[in-house]
């Protein structure tokens, strides 16, 4: 399958490894990914606090040169800011014509426009497990992730209900947890899976960002995670790079490595690490590593009632 | 007469259960609507036949409105489905023959929504009246030169026949 | 059959394509018996009359008209007055006279654009000096005069008073005959009425019908119909359900679909209403979306398919007048 | 030959006669409209003097027709029909316009509404004047009666009518009677015992002589119409033969196979393969679940049939059927409870110590999985706080708007029982509490008095995230408290979700099977709101309990007995009247097309095989005309809305349309031919 790919200036950056790992899975899984000729910024979260219009008219030069190409419908940008702002551009344009208009007339300096709904926008997540599948995953796992518990993230951009249909339940999303444990791997509760990163608050208000941070790193390491997978490069960053801040803001010793979801996939694919940018990561996911390398054995999943236990049967978990 | 604003005539066919009972409630609750709809009580909106609508036109109507419950309420179950349904059928149709589709509404009006029924009819008259008078039957109406050109054939056919065989 | 005196007969030919004309042959020998009835005074495709001839004779002098045609000149509209003067009965005989039939699907369109069509437009069409007919022209012997081109064409019955209907596309001989025999001995149903069936072409129609659920409608080239089930059931829009009986259900019996030449059924004031709404009433979904694609894609021309004989003779009778102005104000 | 018509127009006080100018649509009508004989307005015409007016008329100018114009025909087409048929005329042969409604309540102009007051006598009379004398028929109402739904208005149904001496079935889908009432500790707002009241109740549908109770059953089939109901009823097999049985229960005990029990314990306790939902079951024979069964599943066990002393086990039954006459149905069908899992950030399925209000329910009960303890999912630990979250599924855009009626009263109930059985804090957090019924509101202040904690906020969130210390291992409710206008986070050990009550996942399909409607939710649709509320559009058919709408149980009682009072009264009455709006198929029109046959919700249209026509089954037959307007041949004539009636209404409401119609095209003579 064929796809236009946008991949923002994290990718290029600071989440280079969100791009290596997004290449390297590619292929296996049957993905071409054909990079936007001549991306600019998608404007990040600020600019359309700023000013609307030149942020509309910014996003919708990269709508405009990706539907040029023709080779591909469906656009898929791996960060999350990225999705919703490319996501919002076509959506509004096409829901309210006269921005549209607006936009055109700004990209006629450019000798481009952009018809909105030519393009779907899309994120990774759901090209991996819509139209890959998790059972075409499950398959093509050569290195199962057993024993890694692992605390699924989404943050708060990708499961917004604003845009049309929300590509996962905005209260309580579940696609990365199936997709974590096609892969293997145990998936532990992580009720704070939609919550806030703290995104650039870490600029704004240390404060601020730090506590939400704080909470985050705090709720998967009482569940034991070995790791939080996350599929935003703004996650990655706020929890990986900031948590030795935040060890010594509150005085704790969280040693949580936080992944994106494609390395992920490609260790249990059978890559080798350092392929998926593995080591890149300010807190080491050395021990993660070692921790599949060695097998250790598992814990043995409560089965089966003892005879004294007077407990209540659980009810079923919801299902997809 | 030139300035004298448009009045269409529109005719409304209306459920017994829903729309026609929405009707009672609007005039129970004073609610003051254009005067130009005037309503014919079906027992269902299924009963509504796509000649009933036709005709209407044809005898002079500027619009036609079908009401009835909502879908899923309707007291005989299912039969405003089967309404909408010849509807879009016959709002197809009415399209190819040139009938604008603003003179065609179906509109679901339960019981309770006396309001919104007033406020559907306002809309449609605003509608109609935008539209202008349909006055169908002027399209068959031809353009008054048939009687002299009978009577030319009739005079042609008296000469020939002056001649002596 | 006793011909004491016999009665005089004429047939005429105004807009239709001649085959009602015909079909008065397919009697075959029994042409003889009608010859024996009757004197034709009329009959231009087969007998040498003249109209001076009929407009000579006396008021009510001929026993029978059978009028094959639709009216849309204002000479067929002459002659329609001129056979009815002279005629005791007027027989609407097929289609066209019936209720338009072919010749009346022009009324989606107007005098205007037939003649741009016919006199400029078609690629055959060889006219440099754009000449095109005229109701009068001069010339040095005098003015001649040709027939006024109507916008909308007519049914006989809107143009005359009408005693009986013989429907069909054309009549089948077998009608023919039976309505010369009930002329001949007098048995004649209540004046007005249509001489024929009461019942639809399913009655004759030897497919086996179930109740009816449509997803999709079909078009003839898509599908090769299964032999023995109702061709509606089969997607296909057959008219069959709402057009009269008495062609022996001859075109559904070999697959294709009846295209309801013998008119609607007895007390029915719209051909195309009826089969709206019994289409539409087994359209098999609750969705307005999906209603609303199952119309689209499957009935592309709702006039050709629903008004094909019958448009003349609809509640609506013909398209919107085009140019017209709507307030009838230039009228 | 012309009718007579005699035309009248109400000046209901100045309600009509205030805007519309009466006199001269009288004079109107008398004047210019054909055939109208008599035209009069006057004051009153639902008074008995108006009415006297009419039937004088009627005698002494010897009307064929007569036109009301007044009010609604809702309100008064009754009264001046009787009144035609006081004076000798067909009362179908009235008709009625409403000029107060439609005109004069609605238009402010004068001038404009006396013109559509016109147009609308106009329309009458060309309608009266097709009118045909319609004769409504008569058919027996057989006194057996059918009760679908064994809960507390089930049987209380059942009991009122058995009482009064009519045979009665009662078909339960469940192996027993008593619904969701059986499975509750105890009753808002008297505490009293639930079991205490219900089962007495449920010993007497068992052993009534008048009731035939089948359980473990389900309608299949149903045909025929009010007063004759022909039901075909599935009896499921229970693999214990029911004349052997005794109930003695050894086969529960000897059965080695132990499931969840989701029906009953709602999934907090478990039963036996072989099993009855509880001890106090009617019938009290056991039932054998053949999808746990280790005989059905693997061939061999046998454990139940070795040791019942009866020999009552019989792994061969197969279902019956049983075919039965009703003259009547009530449907008291129930309901079901929201699905909890579909409000993921409350955790249920999730975060153990989340509960439902039903698995409380069972938790509080003394025969229930904890005997009546109430703990924590480990089946040992007490709370020490609780919290109960309202409007679960209800009230809510993204579930169900409505309220669900039941769950304020019940959430004070629990808050009740928490207190009283165990220290625990409780804590609720509401939207609204809705406490409207007699003892309710006392109820309420009992409970704040008690001490139980009210928080107005809809909870945003369920986690066992924790952020503040004291936060660790407990449940946070995360609410804004609206009346503070602060965000709270309330750690609690154990939450229960009052789920909101929800159609039965089958009731659209019941509704269909028994032809009658259901509102968007899927709750049946009562004939009026108001002023016939247990009766349905379909006569013969009747609703109660939750099945018709969320209500508490004194409401379900209530409507169970109101019920049965219907019915009684029909079966009292001996016969039943049918309406004469049906529709007719003309046979020899009919060609048998099967365009109808499909169209009809009530199963009207048969088709008649020997003679390849359709035909309508006039007591079936409800009137709407879908079928008339449907049948591509028109040989479907609908009584009282036939074209002719309708297509002169047209013409005459459109009498004063400019362009002028085709009916006056030149020379067009298609009317149809004189009979």
């Amino acid at each position: 399958m064929r796809y236009g790919y946008y991949p923002g200036c994290s990718l290029s950056g600071l989440a280079r490894p969100y791009d290596m790992s997004t290449k390297a899975i590619a292929e296996p899984l049957g993905i071409q990914l054909e990079e936007v000729e001549d991306w600019n910024c998608c404007g990040a979260t600020e600019y359309f606090a700023v000013n609307k219009m030149a942020a509309y008219a910014l996003v919708g030069r990269n709508l405009a040169n990706a539907a040029q190409q023709k080779s591909f419908t469906d656009l898929v940008a791996p960060c999350s800011a990225c999705y919703v702002n490319l996501r919002k551009t076509d959506h509004n344009m096409g829901k309210y014509p006269k921005l549209a208009q607006k936009v055109n007339k700004a990209l006629e300096a450019g000798d481009l426009s952009y018809d909105p709904g030519t393009l779907q926008v899309r994120h990774l997540i759901d090209i991996i497990v819509n139209d890959i599948g998790y059972d075409a995953i499950r398959e093509k796992v050569k290195e199962p992730l057993k024993g890694l518990r692992i605390a699924p993230y989404y943050g708060c951009l990708i499961v917004r209900p604003e845009l049309g249909e929300p590509l996962d339940d905005p209260e309580y999303p579940m696609s990365l947890d199936l997709l974590m444990e096609a892969l293997g791997a145990q998936v532990v509760d992580f009720p704070l899976k939609a919550h806030c990163c703290g995104g650039h608050m870490t600029q704004i208000s240390s404060d601020t960002a730090y506590e939400l941070i704080r909470r985050l790193l705090h709720n998967a390491a009482e569940y034991d995670a070995d790791a939080i997978v996350t599929l935003c490069p703004i996650c990655q960053l706020n929890l990986d790079a900031y948590q030795s801040n935040i060890n010594r803001h509150f005085g704790t010793d969280f040693k949580i490595p936080i992944l994106f979801f494609t390395q992920m996939i490609g260790l249990a694919l059978g890559m080798p690490p350092k392929s998926l940018g593995i080591g890149k990561e300010f807190v080491s996911a050395a021990a993660m590593l070692r921790k599949i390398g060695t097998e250790p054995e598992l814990e043995a999943a409560p089965t089966g009632k003892k005879q004294d236990d007077k407990s209540l049967p659980m009810p079923g978990k919801r299902e997809g | 007469m030139v300035d004298e604003r448009f009045e269409p005539k529109i005719v409304a066919f209306l459920c017994n259960w829903c729309s026609y009972r929405a009707a009672d409630l609007a005039g129970t609750a004073r609610i003051k609507y254009e005067p130009n709809v005037r309503m014919i009580r079906v027992m269902c909106s299924g009963r509504v036949d796509p000649t009933f609508v036709l005709k209407a036109f044809a005898l002079g109507a500027d619009g036609v409105m079908i009401a009835g419950c909502h879908p899923g309420e309707c007291h005989y179950l299912e039969q405003n489905y089967k309404a909408m349904r010849r509807f879009n059928m016959l709002k197809h149709t009415l399209k190819a023959m040139g009938v604008e589709e603003g003179r065609i509404r179906l509109q679901w009006a339960s019981a309770a929504e006396g309001v919104q029924l007033a406020s559907a009819i306002n809309e449609m008259v605003d509608q109609v009246r935008e539209l202008g008078p349909l006055n169908w039957a002027q399209n068959w109406h031809e353009d008054g030169e048939v009687e002299a050109a009978i009577q030319r054939i009739e005079e042609e056919h008296a000469e020939v026949m002056e001649v002596p065989a | 059959m006793s011909a004491a005196k016999k009665g005089k007969l004429a047939n005429y030919w105004a807009a239709s394509c001649g085959g009602c004309e015909i079909a008065v042959l397919g009697i075959n020998e029994k042409i003889l018996d009608v010859a024996e009835a009757f004197d034709i005074v009329l009959w231009p495709v087969a007998v040498d009359a003249k109209v001076h001839s009929i407009e000579k004779m006396a008021d009510k002098s001929i026993d029978l008209c059978l009028f094959n045609g639709a009216i849309r000149t204002s000479e067929q509209e002459y002659m329609a007055r001129l056979l009815r003067r002279k005629s005791k009965v007027m027989v609407a005989f097929g289609s066209c006279a019936h209720e338009g039939c072919i010749p009346a699907l022009a009324n989606v369109s107007n005098r205007e654009e037939i003649f741009q069509t016919a006199y400029h437009d078609t690629p055959s069409t060889d006219n440099p000096n754009g000449v095109r007919p005229q109701t009068e022209t001069e010339v040095e012997e005098g003015k001649l005069y040709l027939p006024l081109f109507y916008d909308t064409v007519k049914t006989l019955d809107q143009t005359v008073e009408v005693d009986y209907y013989l429907p069909g596309c054309p009549p089948e001989p077998e009608r023919i005959w039976d309505a010369i025999v009930a002329i001949l001995e007098g048995k004649l149903p209540a004046p007005g009425s249509v001489i024929g069936a009461t019942t639809t072409v399913c009655d004759d129609c030897p497919r086996t019908r179930e109740e009816k659920k449509i997803k999709e409608f079909k078009r003839t080239w898509e599908i090769i119909p299964d032999p023995d089930i109702c061709l509606l059931e089969q997607g296909l829009v057959c008219c069959g359900i709402a057009t009269r009986a008495g062609c022996g259900a001859l075109c559904p019996t070999v697959g294709s679909p009846c295209i309801g030449c013998y008119g609607p059924n007895e007390g029915v004031e719209d051909f195309g209403a009826r089969m709206m709404t019994a289409l539409a009433s087994v359209i098999d979904s609750d969705d307005p979306e999906e209603i609303e694609r199952i119309i689209q894609e499957g009935i592309p021309d709702p006039i050709g398919t629903f008004y094909r004989f019958s448009l003349a003779a609809s509640q609506l009778r013909r398209k919107t007048l085009e140019g017209l102005d709507p307030s009838g104000a230039s009228a | 030959m012309s009718e007579k018509v005699g035309v009248y127009i109400c000046h209901c006080g100045s309600n009509i006669a205030g805007v519309v100018d009466v006199e001269d649509v009288a004079k109107f009508a008398g004047e210019q409209i054909e055939n109208v004989a008599v035209s009069r307005d006057y004051k009153f015409m639902c008074s008995s003097l108006g009415q006297e007016l009419i039937e004088e008329d009627i005698r002494k100018e010897g009307l064929t027709r007569v036109v009301v114009a007044a009010c609604s025909p809702h309100l008064h087409e009754k009264t001046f029909r009787r009144a035609c048929a006081n004076a000798g005329l067909n009362p179908y042969l009235c008709h009625m316009t409403s000029i107060r409604e439609q005109v004069s309540w609605v238009i402010e102009d004068k001038a404009v509404a006396t013109e559509k007051a016109k147009a609308m006598v106009a329309a009458a009379v060309k309608r009266v004047e097709l009118h045909e004398e319609l004769e409504p028929s008569e058919v027996p109402v057989n006194p057996n009666t059918l009760v679908v739904g064994g809960g507390i208005t089930g049987i209380q149904a059942a009991i009122e009518l058995a009482d009064a001496g009519y045979p009665v079935y009662l078909v339960e889908r469940e192996p027993s009677i008593g619904g969701h009432m059986a499975q509750f500790d105890k009753t808002f707002p008297t505490l009293d015992c639930a079991a205490c009241i219900l089962t007495p109740k449920m010993s007497d549908v068992g052993s009534h002589p008048n009731i035939h109770l089948l359980s473990y059953s389900e309608v299949e089939d149903i045909s025929g119409y009010v007063g004759n109901f022909h039901v075909r009823i599935r009896k499921k097999a229970r693999y214990v033969d029911e004349e052997a049985c005794t109930g003695c229960g050894i086969c529960i005990e000897k059965c080695p196979k132990k499931v969840v029990d989701d029906v009953f314990e709602a999934g907090m306790g478990y039963r036996k393969s072989i099993y009855r939902p509880f001890p106090q079951a009617v019938p009290n024979w056991p039932v054998i679940d053949t999808e746990s069964c280790t005989y059905f599943e693997r061939g061999k066990c046998k454990a139940c049939e070795i040791f019942c002393p009866t020999e009552a086990i019989d792994f061969e039954q197969q279902d019956s059927y049983i075919d039965i006459d009703v003259g009547n149905v009530i449907l008291a069908t129930g309901y079901d409870l929201f699905d909890a899992r579909k409000v993921p950030q409350y955790g249920y399925g999730r975060l153990a110590n989340v509960f439902t209000s039903l698995e409380f329910e069972r938790m509080c009960n003394a025969s229930g999985p904890t005997e009546g303890k109430i703990v924590l999912r480990d089946g040992i630990t007490e709370p020490k706080s609780v919290a109960i979250i309202h409007c679960v599924g209800s009230r809510d855009e993204n579930h169900n708007p409505y309220c669900s009626s039941i769950c304020c009263m019940s959430a004070l109930k629990f808050g009740h029982l928490v207190m009283e059985k165990t220290d625990a804090e409780v804590t609720s957090f509401y939207i609204d509490v809705r406490t409207s019924q007699k003892g309710y509101e006392e109820f309420y202040n009992r409970l704040l008095e008690e001490g139980m904690h009210f928080v107005r906020g809809k909870a945003a969130e369920i986690t066992d995230a924790a952020r503040q210390p004291g936060e660790e291992g407990k449940l946070i409710v995360q609410a804004e408290d609206t009346l503070l206008g602060k965000q709270r986070r309330v750690p609690v050990d154990m939450v229960i979700l009052m789920s909101a009550l929800e159609p039965k996942a089958d009731a659209k399909d019941v509704g269909l099977q028994f032809g009658i409607s259901c509102s968007m939710e899927g709750w049946f649709t009562e004939r009026h709101p108001k002023l016939d509320p247990v009766a349905t559009m379909t006569d013969g058919i009747f609703v109660a309990g939750v099945a018709q709408g969320p209500k508490d149980i004194p409401a379900s009682v209530a409507q169970g007995a109101a019920a049965a009072a219907r019915v009684q009264g029909m079966i009292t009455a001996g016969t039943v009247e049918i309406e004469p709006i049906v529709a007719t198929i003309h046979e020899e029109i009919c060609s048998g097309c099967k365009i109808c046959n499909n169209l009809c919700p009530f199963n009207a249209i048969e088709f008649l095989e020997d003679k390849e026509v359709s035909y309508v089954n006039a007591a079936l037959c409800k009137g709407c005309g879908t079928c008339v307007a449907a049948c591509p041949a028109q040989a479907i004539s609908g009584a009282h809305f036939n074209n002719d009636q309708i297509f002169a209404e047209i013409g005459g409401i459109l009498y004063d349309a400019i362009g002028g119609n085709g009916a006056k095209a030149p020379a067009k003579s298609k009317e149809p031919a004189p009979a």
